[in-house]
């Protein structure tokens, strides 16, 4: 059967190249990079070569660039870390209600611990607005944290606006970049951002690592103590060949940006444009909004996502009916709840995130079996809800 | 951290009994607000024994199974009997649902009391 | 040139058989286990049966085991989950003076933070004695932390005679076995502990990945929110290839154990014999207790470990001085300080750590020049301290 | 986290000026009790002019290379240029030492400095 992959928001596979890399740290420089001998050696520069291939990415200095396990370490990294570095200082900080739950969950165990949160919302395209953050801080605010661009619907973010209002206030902005880092620039004065979160298995590196931007001279308490890798920033050895993965992962990525983006994006309106001619009562989430050029989010009015997903699935096609890791359970997206997505499309989103090896002949496929599995579940659907 | 047992997915992909009874003697349309799952159920009856159970569901791929499965179990049995059937029921015919599913069988549970209840045999015309 | 790998106490290659477990699930079946499609299902039962694999080694349910980045951060996660969920019935720790820096560090963050730590010393040999642990206890005492076996000199600590003396107390005991888990039995049951650590990197999986056991019911704050993975007790993104890896590790250590430290121990004592015979002034710390199959720290009189360290390199040899995260500072091993190991030795120590891939040849390379790096480094010496 | 310059390299596999003298017209013996480090430096000297210089260490290779590297440095000066000599001179003769490695490049200024004050010229004989 024909494998369709487009879920490349959840994870994507390792490219053979970066496959390449890994399987060399893995197998013959396999070496703890705290060693002094040659092994160590080997392994310690390939460790710093990495931090340059992400911080050119980052429009950062090397130094500035903390290698960690993933996307969700590092926001609880800053959320926690800078919470606890400027507990005297005040103790409310503000976020969105479409952030990921590695920002939401950490901001109400922080709930927990004596802090405020301000949970911002977006307004319907899915866009938090810039004045609604300045509306929000207070004299305790001590951190913002705006995501870049949404998992769920790819919504862009205004953080350059977002960023000179809150800077503006003397207070550190972060933002969670794990969806747009390789995908669209990500240059860290761009975004005019403190801190920034990004995760390997998104841009084709492997799962297990990721890590964050500091500007240097801000405050962050570590959470994780040990051995003083990372300049005592983060202990622990180093994942030597999945950070030498993220290095070459960083390189083909920023050498292929521009092109993929373009590319993508294409698929995706048609995608789009097909889905609209040839299934009635379908609604685009954030379709005004700018978004990723990899990711549409596309309900259906009267039917069930997962029904949608698994019947694609049958068929070849893997797609995602929100976050991954909020599949299963019972509630509606939280992101789409705060774009007041109508009901009747609320829970019959399923998400495309397209990727690199995302052909026209994919795009094809699912325009044509998609149309027979939302009519088959629409008839399975009770005529109307009483 | 979903995932399906065989039997789910055989009820997903050929889900039994599939439609509307026209004039039925039971019914009822239960929904979960939470998930926003709906189960209209159709009962034809005859005597105190259910001779036909039709459904439309709209849901995840669970909740579908557990009403196919519904039907399946209703049809045959007297009324006091599919009164008895619990939601544990419905979740052991599909070879047990998930944690984050058994609300799937809630929904099937809830119908069936719900249409049955409300029951009242018919008279007799003439 | 020859190429001697003897440092596999601060890292291991990944075994050929287990890289292959891992570049299916980066390239093949590379989706996140969050994911309700085909792709996903493949991963999450890697990660189950990862799980039952790593499980088996521990004689533990397979919903006790854990997964994170590794020692270090289970590590962070049991002591400072254990001080947070307990803070309200005490705060006081137990630990040794000989634990890895995990430890030492996220204890001294510890005593930052309102909690009291007693740091138990340890005998000539570089064993704690289990009454000195007994005699530490207080009312206030919430957690007791000691390794399984020591990483530079390979001692085995007495757990099972530990853990009836605190367990009697109703003290939780945790052990950090990261450098036994693999190469000697580490059932917990028979060890009598709550809380063990366990590391991909030091048994032939790679690095990145390791985690915790955690007896069912014993209390434990998370370290990481986020997507509610492993059961919300540590979110993220699971680093699946790392994990399968990971499994099939474990599988291999099982089968291969007895095998392999009767193998290395007699490797061992080779190397500890020839070293004595061929080289005056040589001492093997912790020479009478139980050690590791592995490991041996020997220290040679009047000389710097780091120069004999660096002199191996040149001939192809890859040795540690201690563990490798020490390595460059200034201060002598707190290990062998606490052992009470006498000043002319504390600077000379080397550490040799055997794996699978050790041979006789090397061990008899080793052996033959050695004494002539020895040699040299002493003639360089000053005649005497003054 | 310790890295070695080539020139710290070429100087520890290759140490310059590795002995002792006998009778030295100056010498001191300086220790680190941190790290254990010992220098014993040996210096002929003649009229205010260093001729000749050798020494002992017990070090890391930064260690042994820094000694190396001091003694070069101290042959053909005078008393006076010898005593200017500063840590980082002997860290940039070595290309740079990292921040761990520091502590060595003291150790022979200390040992420099040691000397030298002590040295007093010996009265010509008769
Ligand atoms: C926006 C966003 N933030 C954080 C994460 C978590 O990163 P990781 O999977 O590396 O833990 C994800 C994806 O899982 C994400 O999409
Ligand atoms: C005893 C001990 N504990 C903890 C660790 C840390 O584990 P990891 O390297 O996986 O962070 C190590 C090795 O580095 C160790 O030897």
């Amino acid at each position: 059967m024909r494998q369709v992959y487009l879920d490349h928001n959840a994870t994507t596979p390792v490219l053979p190249e970066v496959l390449e890399v890994m399987l060399r740290y893995c197998r013959d420089d396999f070496g703890n990079p705290s060693s002094v001998h040659r092994y160590g050696r080997r392994a310690r520069v390939a460790v710093d070569e990495a931090r340059d291939a992400v911080a050119a990415l980052l429009g950062a200095p090397a130094a500035s660039i903390v290698f960690c396990s993933g996307g969700t370490e590092a926001n609880n990294t800053i959320l926690q870390g800078v919470a606890a570095a400027l507990k005297d200082k005040g103790r409310h900080l503000v976020t969105s209600q479409i952030e990921h739950p590695a920002v939401l969950d950490t901001c109400a165990y922080l709930e927990t611990q004596g802090y405020r949160v301000t949970y911002v919302p977006v307004n319907a395209d899915g866009i938090v607005e810039p004045e609604a953050v300045a509306e929000a801080l207070t004299e305790e605010t001590i951190l913002v944290s705006i995501m870049h661009a949404n998992n769920e619907v790819g919504t862009i973010q205004p953080l350059a606006e977002i960023a000179r209002l809150v800077r503006e206030r003397g207070i550190l902005l972060h933002t969670d970049a794990v969806q747009t880092f390789g995908k669209i620039p990500t240059r860290v004065d761009e975004l005019g951002v403190d801190f920034l979160t990004f995760s390997g298995h998104k841009l084709y590196a492997p799962k297990g690592v990721g890590g964050w931007y500091a500007r240097p001279g801000t405050p962050l308490r570590p959470l994780i103590y040990g051995g003083h890798q990372e300049r005592g920033r983060r202990s622990g050895t180093e994942n030597v060949a999945a950070i030498a993965a993220l290095g070459k992962a960083c390189e083909l990525a920023a050498r292929d940006m521009a092109r993929e983006a373009a590319r993508q994006l294409q698929l995706r309106q048609a995608l789009e444009h097909g889905l609209r001619e040839r299934i009635p009562a379908v609604r685009i989430q954030g379709e005004a909004a700018p978004r990723l050029p990899n990711t549409t989010n596309v309900a259906f009015a009267g039917v069930e996502g997962e029904t949608l997903l698994m019947s694609l699935d049958l068929q070849g096609v893997a797609v995602s009916t929100g976050s991954a890791c909020s599949s299963g359970s019972l509630e509606p997206s939280h992101v789409l709840k705060a774009m007041g997505v109508p009901a009747e499309f609320l829970h019959g989103a399923l998400r495309f995130s397209l990727g690199r090896s995302t052909t026209r002949e994919e795009i094809e496929y699912v325009l044509a079996i998609l149309p027979g599995i939302v009519e088959r579940a629409r008839a399975l659907s009770p005529a109307a809800t009483p | 951290m979903t995932r399906y047992s065989d039997l789910v997915q055989e009820h997903f992909e050929r889900p039994r009994n599939v439609g509307e009874i026209p004039n039925p003697d039971a019914e009822a349309v239960v929904s979960n607000p939470a998930c926003g799952d709906t189960m209209h159920l159709y009962l034809r009856i005859e005597g105190d024994r259910i001779v036909e159970a039709k459904f439309k569901t709209m849901g995840c791929p669970a909740a579908i199974a557990a009403s196919s499965v519904t039907t399946e179990m209703l049809i045959g049995r007297r009324i006091e009997e599919a009164l008895a059937i619990t939601r544990a029921e419905v979740s052991a015919a599909l070879g047990g649902l998930s944690p984050q599913k058994v609300h799937c069988s809630v929904l099937s549970e809830d119908a069936i009391k719900a249409a049955l209840r409300r029951y009242r045999p018919r008279q007799t015309e003439g």
